[in-house]
C-alpha cells in the first residue's frame, strides 16, 4: 500500500510537469533566427497602435504612420523646410477653390481599394461627411462639411453649413486618409481592419506586429517590397540594438547618442527630417501664479534654449515660433522671449515676486520613455528656473501617469508647467494654434484671452493664403510672444535609421513614410 | 582457535584544535579472536568512539591517526589503499552506531538502502538476491512483517526497531567483525535488553566477532567474554569480564564499579514517612488531537495520560518511572502547568491550579519548579551564566542588584565557581549546566522541584555529585522532589515512593522496598529484569523479560492495556480495564491477577 | 564525527571577564582577514561618500553642459578633476556615484531593516503563538508573496509620487513575507526547545521569551542573509527608476543613475558601469563582513572562543 | 485517498489566498488616481462621456459592491475585458475615445493565456541554465566549506546579485548579438531568441540557488548518515549523488516556489528589454497604459499560479522526502 502510494505521488508530480509542456511554444525547435523570411521590411515603431482601424478614431502617431502605408490621400504634402507649402497630387489630380465655402477635387481614375472596390467620389463623400462629425475623436476636421458628388470622379467639399472657409481643406487634404464608402456604412468592418488604396495592404495582427503585404492593384504598380512588418518596440535602446543585430531594417525616434552608435557601427544610414512637431513648455494659464502673463514671460526669459538644443543634439532643431518651420506661416518671431536674466528679474519684480520670493512651489511635470531626452532637459530647465528664483520641483513620470495629467481641466490642470509636444501631419497651422490657444479649445494651457481669440479668428477667416500667412506672421506670433501661454522650446527632428540595403524610402516630417518605391537588398 | 581476526597495536589518534594537540587514543593495543565478543568500557570522553572509528580508518580532521597498526584478517587497515579499504569497510567489518534514527537517509526506504549497501560492497550480488538476503535477515532480527517494512522510511520505525534494522545493515554482508558502538545507549531498558539478547543469539548462530562498546560495565557484562577498560585514551585493564567485575585490578576499574548503584544488595532504600500533601493529582487525563495522515480533516485521539492520581508529600521524593511513550513527559508538562489537563485536578498546596488567576499563577509558579532533561537545549546559548540565574528573579520583579546578589549566593550553593559568572554556557559540562538550572530554580525558593530525566545526560560521577547536592538542598530548604526517570537505579537510591507508568496510566504505585523487592505488576517485573546490573538479577531475563513493543496509544487494546504483552493475560483482562487496586501499606497495582502468578515462570516466550 | 570532536573538545581557555558575547564575536570577526577587507572597503566607500562631497567643490547635481560625456581616466579625452568621467549633463560621475551610494544605501538598508522588523516580528509571533494567529498571518504572507512587486509599486507609487519613503514602503512591503516565513519556521522549531520551556516554568511571559530569548537565537542568522537583500533592494530601486517610478531627479541613486545611463551605454559605458562597479564593490564588502560575522557568531556559540 | 485530501486542503487554502489577493489588488487599484472611465474614453473626451462610461461600468457604486460583483464574474472564469487592447492582442497606445465603432476589446484571460507559454518557456530555459551553473558549484561549495569552491560560490553569488538585469541585458545583447552575431535577441522568431533573455534571468536566479545549496549541502554533509556512509561501505560519489543531493534539494525546491513572485519582477524587465512577447511584457505595457482590468487579471492569475506551483512544489518535495507527507 505504502509503496503504491509513493509511486502514485511520483507519477502525479510528473504529470503536473507534463501538463506544463504542451502549452510551450510550438515553434520550440524551429529557429528562423537568421533565415531570410522573404525580404519584407522590418520596421520598429516607438509607439503602439490603438487597435481601432478607423482613422477618425484616434490621434496616435504610430497608427497615422501605418495608415500612410495602407491608405490613400487626396494629396500628399512633402513639407520640405525650403518649400513648406508644396502639395503633390495623389488620389486627386486637381483641386480648386470655387468659392469661399466650396473646394473642388478632380479624382484619379482606375484606383481600387484593397478589397477590390474601385475608388470614386462616393468614397470621398463618405469619408469627409463621416469623419467631420464633431463626435469623431480624431477631430482633424475644422467642422462639419458636406460633399457634393458631381460625377464619379469629381467631388465638391461644401463648408457653408459648418461656417468656416473651405480653404482649410487645402492642406488638410494631405492628411485625411480616404476610406471606402462601403466600410463607412459598416462601422464594425471599418474598425476591424484597415482598407485603403495605399501601396500595402493589411494582412493580420501578430501580437505586437502588424503584417502588411504589397498590394498588387496599387495604381502606381505593385511595390518592390513584398511586405512590411510593423513592430512596436517601446524602448529606444532596444530598437537600436535590434537594428544593429539585424532584427530590424528600419527604426524611428532616435536620440543623438544612438545615432552616434549607429554611425560608428557602419553599414547603416540615417534620415533626419525637421518635423512638424514642436516641443513646448506649457504653463497652466488658468490658475495662479501662471495666470499672470508677466510671470510666464519671466519664466520664458529664464530658459536658455541653446543649452536644450545642445542636449538634444541631432534630434532638435532651433525654431522661434509656436509652429514648426515646415508648417504654413512659420516665421522667426522677432519678439520671441529669449534667454535674458535681467528681463526675467524685472518681470518677476513687476509681478510682485522679486527674485522669486513669495512664489509657491511650482510643479513641473515631464514624461520619460516617449520623447527624447525629456528628463535630461527637464532637469536643465528646472535648474535654470531655480537659478532665477522660481521654486521649481521637477516631477518625472512614466507616460501613462503623465498622459493622465496632461490636459487642462476646470480650475487648471495638475501642476504648474507640463512638457508636451504637438505633431500634426499637415502644413495647416491651425491644427496647433487654434487647438491650443483659442478659448474654445485651449487643450493644455487653458488660456482664455479675448485678444488672442480675436487674432486667431481673424487668421482663420482670411481666405487668401498670402494674406493669411501675413496675419499669422505679423499678428498671431507676436501676440503669442507677448502672452506666452506656452514656450515653444524647439522643433523635433525625426530620425530614421536603416540598413544600407534599404533604398527609396520617403519620410514625411510627421513621421509618415512612403515605401512604394523602396527596395531592400 | 586460529590467530586473531583483529590485532591492534600501538594505535594513536590526535586531536588538533586551536594550535594544541591532544592524544585522544594513546598506544592502544588488543586482539580479537574470530567469533569472540570483546567488550570495551569507558566513560564518556574516554576515546572509545574515536577508537571505534579509527579501527575502520574513518577519522577525519581535526582528528588524525598518528601511529600504530590495525591488522584485520592479515591486512593492515591503516596502510591499505583505497580499494583494499573499500573491500573491508562495510563488507568484512560491519558497524552499528549509537544513533539508529540518524544512520540512514531519512528519505529512502530502509530496505533499498541496505540493498544499496550490500550491492556496493559486493557488486556481484543481483538486486533480487540482495533483497532476499535482507528480508531473511529482517526475519532473523524479528522485525514483524518484513515485506511491508522493507519499503518504509526510517521515520516510520521506533528506535528499537531501527536499531534492529542497523544490525541487519551491519550483518548483511556476512562480516567477520562487527563494531557495535554504544548501540543500547538511546534505547529503553527493556528494548536494550532485547537487543543484547538478539545480538547474543545472532553471534552464536553466525559466528561473527563483536567489538561491543559501551559506557556501562553492566551492559557489557551481559554479552562480552573479555573486556577492555579504557580511560583517557588508554587501555587500563583487560581481562575476562567476570574477573574484572569481581576483582578489578586497577584503581580506575574499581571506581567504575563502585559507582554502579546497587539495586538489591546492600541497599538502604529511603523509607516513606507521613507528612502533609504538597502536590495532589486527582484523576488527571490528557488527550492530544493529532492530524490523521492521509485524511482531509481526520484526527486521532492520542490518550497520553489516562486517569492518573497520586499525592506528593512534604520532604518526600516521589519517583515516576516508565519507558518511552508511557506518558512521562506529558505528565511532566502537566505537573509544571505548561499544559492544562483535560479533566481532573492538579492541586498544589491545596489550591487547584486551574482556578488561579494568571497573576497569582505567575506568583505561584515560584514554588514549583521544573528541571529539564536536556542540559544543552535548556539554557539560552547567548546569555552569560550569572545573568541566566538572575533571569527568574528579574521575571518576578526583583531589582537588578538584589538579583545579582541572590544569583551569586545560589551559584555558590550549587557549587558553581564565580569564574563562570560572565561565561556563556558553551563549553560547560552537562553537570555544570544542570547546576545552572538548579540555581535558576533555587533562587525562587520553591517547595517542589520536578526533575524530568534531569540526570540522564550526566555520567556516573556527575550524577552522584548532583544527587548529593539534591539531598543537601532538601536538608536545608525542605524541598519535595518528583523524579521522573527511566533510570530504576536512580529511583531506587533516591525515592520514597515510586509510580510505574505504562501507556499513560500508573500500573503500580508502591514504596521503594516493595516495588523493587516484591513488585506486583508483571510490567514492573519486566522492567526490573531488563536492568543491566552486575548483581544477580532477582528477576532473571529468561523468566520476566517482555517481548515486542507497546501498542500505539491511538489504538489501545480493550480492557487491560498491558494484556497484549502480558504473560498472565486471561479472558477477563480483555473486558475489564483494571483500576489501581490497593494492596497493603498504601501500595497499589493495576492488575486483576496480581496475586496469582507471583511464583510462576513469567515469560511470554513466543519466539 | 562532530560529536566525537565535541566530546573531546579542548576545555575553553579562560576568557577575559566582562566581555559580552557580542564583543567576543566582534573580536573574532576582527581577527578574520575577510572581515577586515570588507570593513576597510566598506568604511572607505562610506567615508568617501560622506566626506568627499563635503570637501569637494564639485556639485553632484550641478549641470555643466559644456563638459558632458567626458570619458574616465585614463581614456583619451578625460579631464581633471573628472576621474570617472562625466555624465550626459556634464556632472561628475564619481561624485554622483558617491552621493548615489548614500541614497541607495539609505534606501537599501532602511528597506531591509523595515522588512526585517515587520517580517520577523510577524513571523516570530505566528510561529511562537501558533493556532489562529499563525494561520491568519501565514495566509496574509502568502497573499502578499503572490502579488508581484511591480503591481504593488505602480499602485502605491501612483498614489503618492515616488519619494524615498514611498519607495522604501513599496520595497519593504514586497519583501517582508520571505522574512516572515523564515522567522516563523525557525520560531516553530524553537517553540518547544528546552530553554523556552524553562522560561515558561520560571513564569516568564510570552513576550519576554520571544524578545529576550527566541529573537536573539532566531534573528542573527536571518540578519546575515538580509545583507544579501540590501543588494537586491538597491537593484529593485533601480528597476523602479527604469520604469519611471524611481527617486525623482535631481537626487542621484544608483538606481536612477544606472537606469538613466542605460541609453548611453553604447556610447558612454562609464555612466552606467561606474555606479554598477561601486554597487558591486560595496555589496561585496557587505557580503564579506556579513559572512565573517556569521562565522564568528557560530564560533562563539560553539565555544571555540 | 491521500493525494486527494492533500490537494483538497491545499486548494482550499489557495482559494483563500487568491481571494485575499483579489481584494487587495481590487481595492488598491480603485484607490489609485486615474479614473478608469477617463482612461477608457481617452484624455480628450468630454466630461459627460466620462460620466456615462463610469455609470455603464458601475464605477459609481461603492467599492465593496463593485468587489462583490467583480467576484461574481470572476467565479465564472471571466477575468474581464481589457480597457485598451483589441481582440488581436496588440499592445496599444494613445487611449482613444470610446465609440461604438471600436473593435471589441480583448478578454483579459485570452491575453494572459496567449503570452503565458512564452514566459514559461523563458522561465524554464533560465531555470535549466541556472541549475546547470549553480548546482555543481553550490554542491562543491557545500562539500568543501571554506575552500575555493565555497569562496567561488560566494563571489559568484555576490557578483550576480549586484548586477542590474537591464544593464546586463544590454551588454550581453551588444556583445553576443550585435558584435559576435552569436545569438539573436530582441523580439521572438524562434527558440534561439529565448536563450539570451534566459541567461540574464538565470543570472538573477543563480545567487539564490548557490546560497541555499551551499548551506544545505554543508548541513546535510554533517548529518550522521552521511558521516556513517563510508563506514557502511558506500563510496563518496555514491553518498553525494544518491543521498546528500537528494536531501539538499528540498530546501532548494521550496525556495524556488517561494521566490516565484520575486523572479517575476526580473522576467518583467527582461522581457521589456528584449521585447520578448511574454507575460512580463504584457504586464509592463498594462502598467504603462494603466490597463486596470489587465493588471488586475494578471495579478490574480499570478497568485493562482503561485498557489498552483507551490502545491506542485510540495508534491515534488514529498516524492523526494516521504517525511513531508502530512
Amino acid at each position: 500500500m505504502e509503496f503504491n502510494r509513493r509511486a502514485f505521488l511520483k507519477s502525479s508530480a510528473l504529470a503536473g510537469v507534463a501538463v506544463g509542456l504542451p502549452v510551450l511554444n510550438t515553434a520550440f525547435f524551429v529557429d528562423p533566427a537568421h533565415a531570410a523570411d522573404g525580404k519584407a521590411l522590418n520596421f520598429m515603431s516607438a509607439e503602439n497602435l490603438t487597435g481601432n482601424w478607423d482613422p477618425s478614431s484616434h490621434t496616435t502617431l504610430a497608427q497615422i504612420n501605418l495608415e500612410s502605408f495602407v491608405f490613400g490621400y487626396l494629396t500628399r504634402a512633402p513639407m520640405r523646410p525650403d518649400n513648406p507649402d508644396e502639395l503633390v497630387m495623389e488620389l486627386a489630380t486637381e483641386m480648386k477653390l470655387i468659392d469661399e465655402h466650396t473646394l473642388e477635387f478632380k479624382l484619379r481614375e482606375g484606383v481600387t481599394f484593397h478589397d477590390g472596390k474601385p475608388f470614386t467620389a462616393e468614397d470621398v463623400k463618405a469619408t469627409f461627411e463621416y469623419a467631420s462629425q464633431p463626435d469623431r475623436p480624431a477631430a482633424w476636421y475644422p467642422g462639419t462639411c458636406e460633399v457634393e458628388v458631381v460625377s464619379d470622379h469629381v467631388a465638391r467639399i461644401k463648408t457653408d453649413k459648418g461656417g468656416y472657409p473651405a480653404s482649410l481643406f487645402w492642406f488638410l487634404s494631405a492628411f485625411l486618409p480616404i476610406m471606402s464608402a462601403k466600410d463607412v456604412a459598416d462601422p464594425k468592418t471599418l474598425s476591424a481592419r484597415p482598407n485603403g488604396t495605399g501601396a500595402f495592404k493589411f494582412v493580420r495582427q501578430d501580437g505586437n506586429t502588424t503584417v502588411l503585404e504589397a498590394f498588387d492593384g496599387f495604381y502606381l504598380g505593385k511595390p518592390t517590397l513584398p511586405g512590411i512588418n510593423f513592430n512596436f518596440v517601446g524602448d529606444a535602446t532596444t530598437r537600436t540594438l535590434a537594428l544593429l543585430n539585424g532584427e530590424a531594417d528600419l527604426i524611428e525616434r532616435l536620440e543623438a547618442e544612438q545615432v552616434q552608435s549607429i554611425e560608428e557601427a557602419g553599414g547603416f544610414k540615417l534620415n533626419k527630417a525637421v518635423s512638424v512637431e514642436n516641443k513646448y513648455l506649457w504653463f497652466r494659464c488658468s490658475k495662479a501664479p501662471f495666470n499672470d502673463p508677466r510671470l510666464r514671460k519671466a519664466a520664458a526669459h529664464a530658459i536658455d534654449r541653446t543649452v536644450l538644443l545642445d542636449i538634444l543634439g541631432v534630434s532638435g532643431h532651433a525654431s522661434k515660433a509656436w509652429i514648426s518651420p515646415v508648417k504654413f506661416g512659420y516665421v522667426d518671431t522677432p519678439n520671441y522671449p529669449e534667454f535674458n536674466p535681467e528681463e526675467c528679474q524685472r518681470l518677476l519684480a513687476e509681478a510682485g515676486f522679486p527674485k522669486g520670493e513669495g512664489l509657491p512651489e511650482l510643479e513641473y511635470i515631464t514624461s520619460v520613455g516617449f520623447y527624447p531626452k525629456t528628463k535630461e532637459y527637464g532637469e536643465v530647465i528646472a535648474a535654470m528656473l531655480q537659478e532665477q528664483g522660481f521654486p521649481v520641483k521637477l516631477n518625472v513620470m512614466e507616460v501613462a501617469a503623465w498622459n493622465e495629467r496632461l490636459y487642462d481641466r476646470p480650475g487648471g490642470g495638475p501642476g504648474h508647467m507640463i512638457d508636451c509636444g504637438w505633431s500634426t501631419g499637415s502644413p495647416e497651422p491651425d491644427l496647433v494654434l487654434r487647438t491650443h490657444f483659442h478659448s474654445s479649445s485651449k487643450r493644455i494651457c487653458g488660456i482664455e484671452d479675448k485678444d488672442l481669440d480675436a487674432v486667431l479668428d481673424k487668421e482663420r477667416n482670411t481666405l487668401d493664403p498670402a494674406a493669411r500667412k501675413a496675419v499669422i506672421q505679423n499678428e498671431v506670433m507676436p501676440m503669442l510672444a507677448e502672452k506666452v501661454p506656452s514656450l515653444s522650446l524647439f522643433t523635433s527632428v525625426f530620425i530614421h535609421a536603416m540598413r544600407n540595403g534599404l533604398d527609396g524610402m520617403y519620410f514625411y516630417p510627421n513621421g509618415m513614410m512612403d515605401a512604394n518605391k523602396a527596395t531592400l537588398a | 582457535m586460529s590467530g586473531p581476526i583483529l590485532a591492534v597495536s600501538n594505535l594513536g589518534v590526535e586531536l588538533q584544535r586551536a594550535g594544541k594537540t591532544r592524544r585522544v587514543v594513546d598506544d592502544v593495543g588488543f586482539a580479537l579472536a574470530p567469533g569472540e565478543v570483546l567488550g570495551l568500557v569507558g566513560e564518556a570522553g574516554s576515546g572509545k568512539s574515536v577508537l571505534a572509528r579509527a579501527l575502520v580508518r574513518a577519522i577525519s580532521s581535526p582528528l588524525e591517526i598518528v601511529s600504530g597498526k590495525v591488522v584485520f584478517e592479515g591486512k593492515d587497515i591503516l596502510s591499505a589503499d583505497r580499494r583494499e579499504l573499500m573491500a573491508i569497510r562495510g563488507n568484512r567489518i560491519g558497524f552499528i552506531g549509537a544513533n539508529p534514527m540518524g544512520s540512514l537517509d531519512p528519505r529512502l526506504s530502509i530496505g533499498s538502502q541496505i540493498v544499496e549497501k550490500l550491492r556496493s560492497v559486493k557488486p556481484g550480488i543481483g538486486r533480487a538476491e540482495a533483497r532476499e538476503k535482507v528480508l531473511e535477515l529482517f526475519g532473523r532480527v524479528r522485525i514483524p512483517s518484513p515485506d511491508a517494512r522493507f519499503h518504509e522510511a526510517p521515520f516510520q520505525f521506533s528506535g528499537g526497531m531501527m536499531q534492529r534494522v542497523m544490525i541487519v545493515d551491519a550483518l548483511v554482508s556476512d562480516p567477520s567483525l562487527v563494531i557495535a558502538d554504544n548501540i543500547t545507549q538511546p534505547l529503553d531498558v527493556t528494548v536494550a535488553a532485547q537487543i543484547i539478547r538478539l545480538i547474543d543469539d545472532l553471534r552464536q548462530s553466525l559466528g561473527t566477532a563483536f567489538l561491543f562498546i559501551s559506557s556501562s560495565l553492566p551492559v557489557v557484562a551481559q554479552i562480552a567474554e573479555r573486556t577492555l577498560v579504557m580511560q583517557r585514551g588508554r587501555i587500563v585493564e583487560e581481562g575476562r569480564t567476570e574477573d574484572i567485575a569481581a576483582n578489578p585490578g586497577q584503581a580506575y576499574t574499581r571506581t567504575l564499579i563502585s559507582r554502579i548503584p546497587p539495586i538489591w544488595n546492600n541497599v538502604s532504600a529511603p523509607v516513606a514517612t507521613e507528612a502533609e500533601a504538597v502536590l495532589k493529582i486527582d484523576n488527571v487525563t490528557r488527550t492530544y488531537r493529532v492530524r490523521r495522515r492521509n485524511t482531509f480533516n481526520g484526527f486521532n485521539a492520542v490518550k497520553a495520560i489516562r486517569g492518573v492520581s497520586f499525592t506528593v508529600k512534604a520532604r518526600e521524593n516521589f519517583g515516576i518511572v516508565g519507558e518511552s511513550g508511557c506518558g512521562k513527559s506529558t505528565l511532566t508538562r502537566l505537573l509544571a502547568w505548561l499544559e492544562q489537563p483535560d479533566s481532573g485536578c492538579i492541586a498544589f498546596l491545596g489550591k487547584d491550579l486551574s482556578q488561579l488567576s494568571s497573576r497569582s499563577l505567575t506568583e505561584f509558579r515560584k514554588s514549583f519548579q521544573l528541571l529539564l532533561q536536556d542540559p544543552y537545549g535548556s539554557l539560552p546559548a547567548n546569555m552569560p551564566v550569572q545573568r541566566m540565574i538572575e533571569e527568574p528573579l528579574l521575571i518576578h520583579g526583583v531589582g537588578k542588584a538584589e538579583a545579582a546578589r541572590l544569583a551569586q549566593e545560589a551559584m555558590a550553593e550549587v557549587g558553581l565557581s564565580m569564574e563562570f559568572a560572565e561565561r556563556l554556557p558553551v563549553g560547560l559540562s552537562a553537570g555544570q549546566r544542570q547546576r545552572i538550572n538548579i540555581a535558576r530554580a533555587l533562587v525562587l525558593k520553591p517547595q517542589l522541584l520536578i526533575l524530568d530525566e534531569t540526570l540522564s545526560a550526566l555520567d556516573q560521577v556527575e550524577q552522584a555529585e548532583l544527587l548529593d547536592l539534591f539531598t543537601r538542598l532538601q536538608a536545608t530548604h525542605g524541598f519535595s522532589y518528583v523524579f521522573i526517570s527511566h533510570d530504576l537505579a536512580l529511583v531506587r537510591r533516591m525515592c520514597h515512593r515510586i509510580a510505574v507508568m505504562y501507556l499513560g496510566r500508573i500500573v503500580e504505585l508502591a514504596d521503594n522496598a516493595t516495588l523493587f523487592e516484591h513488585p506486583h505488576h508483571p510490567y514492573t517485573r519486566a522492567l526490573l529484569s531488563a536492568m543491566p546490573t552486575l548483581e544477580d538479577n532477582r528477576f532473571p531475563r529468561s523468566r520476566y523479560l517482555l517481548d515486542g513493543e507497546p501498542p500505539s496509544p491511538i489504538e489501545l487494546p480493550s480492557g487491560c492495556s498491558f494484556r497484549s504483552r502480558c504473560p498472565r493475560a486471561q479472558g477477563d483482562c480483555q473486558r475489564i480495564d483494571p483500576p489501581l487496586l490497593v494492596i497493603d501499606g498504601g501500595n497499589a497495582a493495576a492488575c486483576l491477577h496480581m496475586h496469582e502468578a507471583l511464583t510462576e515462570k513469567e515469560t511470554a516466550d513466543v519466539e | 564525527m562532530t560529536d566525537i570532536v565535541r566530546e573531546n573538545a579542548v576545555p575553553p581557555a579562560a576568557v577575559k571577564r566582562g566581555a559580552t558575547p557580542t564583543q567576543r564575536m566582534l573580536q573574532i570577526a576582527f581577527a578574520r582577514s575577510d572581515f577586515r577587507i570588507g570593513l576597510i572597503g566598506f568604511g572607505l566607500l562610506v567615508g568617501l561618500a560622506i566626506l568627499l562631497p563635503l570637501v569637494s567643490s564639485i556639485d553632484p547635481v550641478k549641470i555643466a553642459y559644456s563638459s558632458k560625456l567626458l570619458p574616465p581616466f585614463p581614456a583619451e579625452g578625460w579631464k581633471w578633476p573628472y576621474l570617472l568621467g562625466t555624465d550626459q549633463l556634464g556632472r561628475d560621475v564619481l561624485m554622483r556615484c558617491l552621493v548615489g551610494l548614500r541614497y541607495s544605501l539609505l534606501i537599501g538598508v532602511t528597506t531591509v531593516v523595515l522588512m526585517f522588523i515587520v517580517g520577523c516580528s510577524l513571523g516570530l509571533y505566528a510561529g511562537f503563538r501558533g493556532g489562529w494567529a499563525d494561520a491568519v498571518i501565514m495566509r496574509l504572507t502568502d497573499a502578499q508573496l503572490s502579488i508581484p512587486m511591480i503591481i504593488l509599486a505602480i499602485t502605491i507609487l501612483g498614489v503618492s509620487r515616488p519619494t524615498v519613503p514611498a519607495i522604501i514602503l513599496v520595497l519593504g512591503l514586497s519583501g517582508w513575507p520571505l522574512y516572515a516565513r523564515v522567522a516563523r519556521s525557525v520560531a516553530l522549531g524553537e517553540r518547544n526547545r528546552g530553554y523556552v520551556l524553562g522560561e515558561r516554568v520560571l513564569g516568564a511571559s510570552d513576550l519576554r521569551i520571544m524578545l529576550l530569548f527566541v529573537a536573539p537565537v532566531v534573528l542573527p542568522p536571518i540578519a546575515f542573509v538580509a545583507v544579501l537583500d540590501i543588494a537586491r533592494m538597491m537593484i529593485f530601486e533601480s528597476i523602479l527608476g527604469f520604469l519611471g517610478l524611481g527617486v525623482q531627479p535631481p537626487t542621484p541613486t544608483f538606481g536612477n543613475v544606472i537606469a538613466d545611463a542605460r541609453k548611453y551605454l553604447l556610447n558612454a559605458w562609464w555612466i552606467a558601469t561606474m555606479p554598477g562597479l561601486f554597487m558591486l564593490v560595496s555589496l561585496t564588502c557587505l557580503n564579506l563582513m556579513g559572512s565573517a560575522l556569521e562565522r564568528a557568531r557560530n564560533a562563539v556559540l560553539r565555544g571555540e572562543a | 485517498m491521500f493525494v486527494l485530501s492533500f490537494l483538497l486542503r491545499r486548494l482550499l487554502q489557495g482559494s483563500l489566498i487568491i481571494l485575499l489577493v483579489t481584494f487587495i489588488i481590487f481595492t488598491l487599484l480603485r484607490v489609485v488616481p486615474g479614473d478608469p472611465a477617463r482612461l477608457i474614453v481617452g484624455g480628450m473626451a468630454p466630461d459627460e462621456v466620462v460620466a456615462v462610461k463610469a455609470k455603464e461600468l458601475g464605477l459609481d457604486r461603492p467599492i465593496p459592491v463593485q468587489f462583490v460583483s467583480y467576484l461574481g464574474t470572476l467565479a465564472t472564469g471571466d477575468l474581464g475585458t481589457s480597457f485598451v487592447r483589441p481582440k488581436s492582442g496588440a499592445s496599444l497606445g494613445g487611449a482613444a475615445f470610446d465609440d461604438q465603432t471600436r473593435e471589441e476589446r480583448a478578454k483579459v484571460l485570452d491575453l494572459i493565456l496567449a503570452t503565458l507559454p512564452m514566459t514559461l518557456q523563458l522561465a524554464m530555459v533560465a531555470l535549466v541554465i541556472a541549475l546547470l551553473v549553480a548546482v555543481p558549484l553550490g554542491t562543491a561549495g557545500g562539500l568543501y566549506p571554506g575552500r575555493w569552491p565555497d569562496k567561488l560560490a560566494l563571489a559568484l553569488g555576490s557578483l550576480c546579485v549586484s548586477t542590474p538585469n537591464f544593464w546586463l541585458g544590454i551588454v550581453l545583447t551588444l556583445f553576443l548579438s550585435v558584435k559576435l552575431k552569436f545569438l539573436p535577441a530582441i523580439g521572438y522568431r524562434g527558440f534561439s531568441y529565448t536563450i539570451l533573455p534566459a541567461i540574464v534571468l538565470a543570472v538573477e536566479i543563480v545567487p539564490f540557488i548557490l546560497r541555499t545549496l551551499t548551506v544545505s549541502v554543508a548541513q546535510v554533509m554533517r548529518e550522521e548518515f552521511i558521516q556513517l556512509a563510508p563506514i557502511r561501505g558506500l563510496s563518496r560519489s555514491r553518498t553525494i549523488f544518491s543521498h546528500a543531493l537528494g536531501n539538499s534539494a528540498i530546501p532548494l525546491i521550496n525556495l524556488l516556489g517561494v521566490q516565484l513572485g520575486m523572479l517575476l519582477g526580473g522576467v518583467l524587465v527582461i522581457e521589456f528589454i528584449f521585447d520578448y512577447p511574454g507575460l512580463g511584457l504584457l504586464t509592463i505595457n498594462a502598467v504603462l497604459q494603466r490597463d486596470f482590468p489587465l493588471i488586475q487579471g494578471i495579478a490574480i492569475f499570478i497568485s493562482v499560479m503561485f498557489v498552483a506551483i507551490n502545491i506542485l512544489v510540495d508534491l515534488i518535495a514529498m516524492t523526494i522526502d516521504p517525511r513531508l507527507e502530512y
